[in-house]
């Protein structure tokens, strides 16, 4: 009875979850989605007599996996957003036929299949509970797989590793190098360092501009990086636009927060990748 | 334990390839003397095996056998009977001479001599393992790697069109390779299913296959050999390559090496296949009526003169595949007897023509005339070799030519006499070639044309000689082959025609029957 | 409660994340997917270790889970070095692999 | 083994009475350096040919002496045969084995019997005085050292043809006198029209040598062999279907080597080449190895009527054809080269009458080899003279200026149109005689043909050596040296008393040649002496119209226009034309679409299929798109077919 209530409660949650993942438009929300339904997966295989994979899942799955996802996301832009203009002719509908088809096959293959109406359990194959069991078949029938998988993981670090390295081509400056340069060649008001992001300004975010003494906000502030992949928020809604009311405050003698279109929404913001 | 003659006489010329392509790149002329010297020395050991057979001296030449593939029955099993000892005869000859004649031709085409010469004594190695092979699998084997190194002889060193005429050959000859591949498999099973697996060509002949396999099987071996021999209509390939080919490759390719078809078809068709074969004789009886007709009417019709050769090729293919398939002791002994004549003819033709085509830089008959008048050397070593392309007596391929249509005669009287328009025909196209280059008023462009010099008067004399020779005393040739020839009929299940009104009893020593 | 409920379900989530991989554009939610299509089918062999009683279903799902990782790891990798060279993060801009 | 098979062919010979079949005796003593025969010209033609230019100097010399060593050796073997008794002069001289493929064996063995000595004598005496000769017209020739060779290497050849004892070492005399003739013929290479004459030749002969082959391949599945022996003894067992067959592929043989008709046309295209040539290879003895080949297969055609009639028919046909196209050539050659066409018809005429004929055949063609040689070797000394002028309407007067020649000449003539008692009345009319003896037409169609030879002999005397001078060099024509002379001279004295000598001194030639070619008598069907005389009237005549047209009339120099017969004459009857309209035309149609047929079609459909696989590739390749998401999709939809396969498969 409470599996039946645990599994209708985190069933919708997994699909919804699921559903998430392929509606958000943005990577990382579909990342969180897909963390619930493994968290609710998780809550299954405990429910199903499999605390060990319960666990793992969790550990591995939502903690670790997940985790590397969202840390890529961040590298590519959290921000980023796809276009839901289909480019390749045909693609939808064809996906469309095929995942109908392969949901009406498996579903007949498992409604048509003749299955116990209630499981077997795990009571008889694991008598000193689930782990043992398992590290008995691990490390007893699977011996051999299990090594190869260890292998294997070895190899796909060593490989990830291969495949992010960039060979260093060109001398890296020193910083004593980057600072003579500075003096000697850049502007004099960049000697002492680019101002920091976020300094005087509403956010500390690296994505939001600082404010010069004079109110200004300063675009070197901000990373190039940000700049280029348009996840930076605009120095335009920092700039100060006198307003009547503004010029009359002035005249009070009065300064106030410099007024912008604040809280405009983040999505329209967010440059639209094609 | 004897010394293994004929694995030596393989390894001699695989040596020598390794050899040749380990001399520095542009050391050319040691690579050319290293691949020529070790192409004598195959002759040498070719020539010591053969007296064994011709002449009945005891040579301690004896069929070997190695373990190759236990789990598959496959074996290095080499034996040398009077059919393979002629070809073997043929391709230990072949390969120098044509070495000799090959010295320039790599530096006409700006490449290294290298890899031609290394290329040219692989060929030869797997040609001489096709021949000597009495095991399946491996005459496969080397049937299928031998297109290898002539791809690459025809596609790196030929004319302005190689590239197609190489893809041309290996892609007919792959086909042919494919539906043979799948008929070794089919005789593989048969012997697994017979209880002892086997490629063992002993073995196999001993199967009884019922008749709608052998069928398959055969058509399976059959395409292959007819596209590697060539056979009409599976030939198109043959003056593709002959055309673009060097003049000396091309004389390897259909002098030598395209023998193995007909070769299989003789030592591995019939004796696998008898009850297909003697079912399927006559349509490849007509099939090679055709190829004599057609072939010799195309080289009449030719203006290319390497083509012209290589349709000649096709005509004299023809009367092989006829003098096998006719079924008889004197047709079957003349088919093999022709194999080797064939050799050597069109050897000289093309090594003949490839001198003419390198002085005066055109394969054209049109651009050539009157050339007997500054080459008269020339001229006269066209004319012979034409002559025996013409099956001119005493040259010996006129014993061959004679041989296939008598003895075709006895079985297939309207193919024989159709074949006979043969030897018309070809005495037109060597007659109407030979007139047009070299007869009738000097053309300016041949004039002064340098006569022959010695080396290529050392590549043509042999051959020249041998086909004279060989065709004044065939008997000790003849005698091996006839003497293989006979077992291989007599597997087919065929009785050699008797004579309808034989010579009286007593009269029949003073015949030597 | 019938175990054949949490099969359906696996085949609901398996569709979806088959659904993700068509359309999604974005190779980080296509890869994303793809995880979820071998979380259903893990839930699948864990529904069926305990429906019959054996435990190698759940030693598969094991497995997958760790294959899963050594994936993810050499997948993303890829993906970053890509977006490196090309700026993107779409599947459709690498499309070099065809004649 | 010889004892009996010799006892077994004496016993055939006195049986039946065929030809071929007096007993054969191994050979011992002189006959064993038989081979010294073939030996001595072909050593000749080695030397001359490969020696290169070392030779050049002395090449003739030697080209003489080898066939004069032929024909001495050819004597003493003669003279040797006599010694024996009259049954016992054939001999075998036995040098190596040949093949022996499949049961079928040949030996190459030599047979020497009066028929092959005969020839021998014919062949190196002929020859010997026509290389001598030779030295003389080709003297300002350079590359007269190969000429000689040539020459040498037909004279072996020929002596091989006519010394075999073997079909299949018949058959490679035969294609080595091809050979000289190809070669000699063409001699002349810078000469297109040489070279072309050349092929025809040897394409027309291999036309015969078909025939040739096909007889031999039927030999062999009849008896199992091709040596005379054994074909000769046996030919009794055959079916006659069989041994009309084999006498009819003989024939086809035959005619392409004797210019028979339908295979004539080679022979006056042949005069290309040297005359010297001409009178040795297509006048004297090549031509004649036909009738040798029937005279020599008696045996066969003695058991074939029917074969033997088309035999009648083909000499019949060609000696009147031969005679018509004699009598409208302009060029002394030419009309030479008809002559022996017909003269030859007349050997083949006889030869198919059988026993009756076979011994006049060879009678006639001794005679023929003299007369002919002799007139043919007059004429090159008038070309000599003339600066190698052929159109005998260029000629005229002659006989002032060459004298020697102009009487050789004439003995010759007077041989060839058969007035007593010169060589060519005692052959060729024996060879009348048995034609009538065998039916009216046949003796008819010799009469004939004796007229028209009369006719166009005397046209051919009196244009070249009497009427009006039409010459135009400025040097006059001029008697040749005596090295040309004097072979001229043996050869009219031999034309003279060739045929006396032949049927009246020694041994008569009829008897002579019986134990090879077997005997017969005839029953005339008028007495001999009406025969006689009517066969001279025929000839007078012939000659009067030809001294009316002629001598009594200046000769135009121009070609006048002629009646359709001439016409037709002059273009061969039409020969040529018919072979180009009917086998060349068509042959070069054949070949174009041939070879069109081989490049759309043949070719064409596997460039097509190739053409097509790429094509149908381009087309799938689309689908290749890089997007993976398209390949996901693919995958999906074959996942959902696998499992729908497992579906349906494990569906109850």
């Amino acid at each position: 009875m409470g599996e039946a209530a645990l599994f209708w409660i985190m069933a919708p949650i997994a699909v919804l979850g699921a559903l998430g993942l392929v509606f958000s438009r943005k990577a990382v929300h579909g990342a969180l989605c897909l963390a619930a339904t493994m968290v609710s997966l998780a809550l299954f295989y405990i429910a199903q007599e499999a605390p060990f994979l319960g666990v793992v899942q969790i550990v591995v799955y939502t903690g670790a996996i997940m985790m590397l996802f969202l840390f890529v996301i961040m590298l590519v832009g959290v921000d980023s957003s796809d276009s839901r203009v289909e480019t390749i002719r045909g693609q939808r509908v064809a996906a469309t036929l095929a995942i109908l088809g392969v949901v009406l096959l498996l579903s007949a293959v498992t409604i048509r299949a003749t299955l116990p109406e209630e499981p077997a359990g795990l009571a008889q194959a694991s008598p000193d509970g689930n782990v043992p069991a398992i590290a008995d078949l691990i490390f007893g029938t699977y011996f051999w797989a299990f090594e190869v998988v260890a292998a294997l993981l070895i190899t796909a670090a060593v490989g990830a590793m291969t495949l992010t390295h960039r060979e260093r081509i060109f001398h890296r400056p020193t910083q004593k190098e980057l600072s003579i340069k500075r003096f000697s060649e850049g502007p004099p008001e960049e000697a002492a360092g680019l101002p920091v992001p976020g300094v005087y300004a509403r956010h500390n975010a690296v994505d939001t501009p600082a404010l010069l003494p004079d109110g200004t906000p300063s675009e070197a502030s901000i990373n190039r990086v940000l700049v280029a992949r348009g996840a930076a928020r605009s120095s335009d809604e920092f700039r100060h636009h006198p307003t009547p009311a503004d010029v009359e405050a002035a005249a009070e003698g009065e300064t106030d927060e410099p007024a912008g279109q604040i809280g405009a929404d983040d999505d329209a913001r967010g440059g639209e990748r094609a | 334990m004897t010394f293994p003659w004929l694995t030596t006489l393989i390894a001699l010329p695989a040596l020598g390839a390794v050899l040749t392509a380990l001399v520095p790149t542009g050391r050319g002329t040691l690579a050319k003397q290293v691949a020529t010297g070790f192409a004598l020395l195959t002759l040498v050991v070719g020539a010591l095996i053969s007296i064994q057979y011709l002449f009945d001296v005891d040579m301690g030449v004896e069929p070997e056998t190695y373990e190759w593939i236990p789990e598959f029955g496959a074996s290095w099993a080499l034996d040398l009977h009077g059919i393979s000892l002629a070809l073997v005869a043929l391709t230990v000859l072949a390969t120098p001479i044509v070495a000799l004649s090959m010295w320039h031709e790599a530096e006409d085409e700006k490449r290294d001599p290298k890899a031609f010469f290394a290329l040219l004594l692989v060929v030869e190695a797997l040609t001489l393992t096709a021949f000597l092979s009495q095991d399946v699998l491996l005459f496969y084997v080397v049937f299928e790697a031998m297109l290898i190194p002539l791809y690459f002889m025809i596609g790196m060193y030929g004319g302005p069109q190689r590239r197609y005429a190489a893809v041309k050959f290996l892609l007919y000859n792959l086909v042919g390779g494919l539906a043979m591949l799948a008929a070794v498999i089919g005789l593989y099973v048969q012997s697994v299913e017979a209880g002892d697996p086997s490629f063992f060509l002993p073995d196999l002949v001993a199967l009884d296959i019922d008749t709608t396999t052998q069928w398959w099987l055969f058509v399976g071996f059959m395409l292959a050999f007819a596209i590697k021999a060539p056979l009409w209509p599976f030939h198109t390939w043959l003056p593709d390559a002959a055309a673009e080919a060097t003049p000396s490759n091309a004389a390897f390719l259909s002098g030598v090496a395209d023998k193995v078809g007909t070769y299989g078809m003789i030592a591995l068709v019939l004796p696998l296949f008898p009850d297909a074969s003697r079912d399927a004789a006559p349509v490849i009886v007509v099939l090679a009526v055709v190829s004599i007709i057609y072939g010799a009417l195309l080289a009449i019709g030719q203006t290319d003169m390497k083509r012209l050769i290589g349709y000649t090729s096709i005509s004299h293919f023809g009367f092989i595949v006829l003098g096998i398939f006719a079924l008889t002791g004197q047709a079957a002994t003349g088919a093999t007897f022709y194999m080797v004549n064939h050799g050597l003819s069109t050897i000289a033709l093309f090594v003949v023509v490839g001198f003419l085509i390198r002085r005066r830089g055109s394969r054209q008959v049109d651009d050539f005339g009157g050339v007997q008048k500054p080459a008269p050397k020339l001229a006269g070593v066209f004319l012979f070799a034409g002559l025996s392309g013409l099956a001119l007596p005493p040259l010996s391929t006129f014993l061959s030519e004679f041989l296939v249509i008598s003895g075709t005669f006895l079985r297939y009287r309207p193919a024989a006499i159709v074949a006979t328009l043969g030897i018309v025909l070809s005495a037109l196209y060597i007659l109407w070639l030979y007139q047009r280059t070299m007869t009738g008023p000097v053309r300016p462009a041949v004039e002064g044309m340098p006569d022959l010099r010695t080396r290529e008067v050392a590549v043509v004399a042999p051959l020249l000689a041998l086909l004279l020779v060989v065709g004044f005393f065939p008997k000790p040739l003849t005698d091996a082959i006839d003497e293989a020839v006979e077992p291989t009929l007599v597997e087919v299940g065929v009785d050699q025609p008797e004579p309808l009104a034989p010579v009286a009893e007593h009269a029949e020593e003073g015949t030597g029957r | 409660m019938n175990p054949t409920n949490y099969l359906v379900l696996s085949v609901i989530l398996f569709a979806i994340g088959a659904s993700g991989v068509l359309i999604r554009r974005n190779a980080l939610v296509a890869f994303m997917s793809v995880e979820l299509m071998l979380n259903a089918a893990n839930l699948a062999f864990v529904t069926f270790a305990r429906m019959h009683g054996n435990l190698d279903g759940q030693i598969v799902a094991f497995f997958v889970m760790v294959v899963a990782a050594a994936e993810v790891v050499v997948g993303l990798a890829i993906i970053v070095t890509i977006f490196r060279t090309r700026r993107s993060a779409s599947v459709d801009d690498a499309s070099l692999l065809k004649l | 083994m010889t004892s009996t098979l010799s006892a077994l062919a004496t016993a055939v010979a006195t049986e039946g009475g065929h030809g071929g079949g007096q007993a054969v005796a191994e050979a011992t003593g002189v006959f064993d350096l038989t081979w010294l025969l073939i030996a001595f010209p072909l050593l000749g033609a080695a030397i001359l040919l490969l020696g290169g230019r070392r030779t050049d100097k002395v090449g003739h010399l030697i080209g003489c002496a080898a066939s004069i060593a032929s024909f001495v050796m050819g004597v003493v073997l003669f003279f040797a045969m006599l010694g024996e008794p009259a049954d016992g002069r054939a001999f075998t001289v036995q040098l190596w084995e040949f093949v022996n493929a499949g049961g079928y064996s040949v030996d190459v063995s030599l047979l020497l019997d009066q028929l092959s000595i005969s020839f021998v004598l014919l062949i190196t005496g002929v020859g010997s005085l026509i290389h001598v000769y030779s030295i003389g017209y080709m003297e300002h020739d350079e590359r007269r050292r190969r000429f000689f060779g040539y020459l040498n290497l037909f004279v072996a050849a020929m002596l091989l043809l006519v010394l075999a004892s073997d079909y299949l070492v018949l058959f490679i005399g035969w294609e080595g006198v091809g050979l000289a003739s190809y070669l000699l013929i063409g001699f002349w290479q810078h000469k297109n029209s040489a070279a072309v004459a050349a092929k025809k030749a040897f394409v027309v002969n291999r036309v015969g040598d078909m025939g040739m082959v096909l007889a031999m391949a039927s030999m062999i599945t009849v008896f199992g062999s091709t040596a005379f022996d054994a074909v000769f003894a046996s030919a009794e067992g055959a079916s006659t279907g069989w041994l009309t067959a084999i006498g009819l592929f003989l024939l086809l043989g035959a005619c392409g080597k004797s210019a028979q008709f339908p295979l004539q046309s080679w022979l006056l295209d042949a005069m290309e080449g040297p005359t010297p040539v001409s009178a040795l290879i297509h006048a004297a003895t090549m031509v004649t190895a036909g009738v040798y080949l029937i005279v020599r297969s008696a045996a066969i055609y003695d058991l074939a009527p029917d074969a033997r009639t088309a035999v009648v028919v083909v000499g019949a046909i060609t000696l009147l054809m031969g005679a018509i196209i004699g009598c409208a050539k302009d060029d002394i050659k030419k009309a030479l080269a008809g002559s022996t066409m017909s003269q030859i018809g007349y050997m083949t005429l006889a030869a198919g009458l059988g026993p009756a004929g076979y011994a006049f055949a060879i009678f006639h063609l001794l005679t023929h080899g003299f007369f002919k040689a002799n007139m043919f070797l007059g004429a090159g000394s008038v070309m000599h003279g003339m600066h190698d002028e052929v159109n005998m309407r260029r000629y005229g007067g002659l006989r002032i200026m060459m004298p020697i020649t102009f009487v050789t000449f004439a003995m010759g003539y007077l041989a060839i149109i058969g007035i007593p008692p010169f060589a060519g009345y005692f052959s060729k009319d024996r060879i009348i005689e048995a034609a009538f003896a065998d039916n009216w037409i046949t003796g008819l169609a010799t009469l004939l043909g004796a007229g028209i030879t009369a006719f166009y002999m005397t046209r051919l005397m009196l244009m070249t050596f009497f009427g009006n001078r039409r010459w135009q060099h400025s040097e006059p024509p001029h008697e040749s040296p005596s090295v040309m002379t004097v072979p001229l001279i043996v050869l009219a004295v031999l034309s003279v008393v060739g045929g006396f000598g032949l049927l009246y001194l020694g041994a008569d030639i009829v008897d002579w040649l019986a134990p090879v070619t077997g005997e017969e008598h005839h029953e005339l069907p008028m007495p001999l002496w009406l025969l006689i005389t009517i066969t001279l009237a025929t000839v007078v005549v012939g000659v009067a119209i030809a001294w009316a047209l002629y001598g009594r009339r200046a000769v135009r120099e121009d070609v006048p226009a002629g009646n359709p017969l001439t016409v037709a004459a002059r273009n061969d009857l039409y020969g040529d034309a018919f072979n180009e309209a009917v086998f060349m035309r068509p042959g070069q149609y054949l070949t174009r679409s041939l070879v069109y047929f081989e490049n759309r079609g043949v070719d064409g459909a596997v460039v097509g299929t190739a053409t097509a696989v790429g094509g149908l590739s381009g087309r799938l390749r689309r689908w290749q798109t890089g997007f993976v998401r398209s390949y996901a999709v693919t995958m999906l939809g074959g996942v959902g077919v696998v499992v729908l396969a497992m579906l349906l498969v494990r569906l109850p």
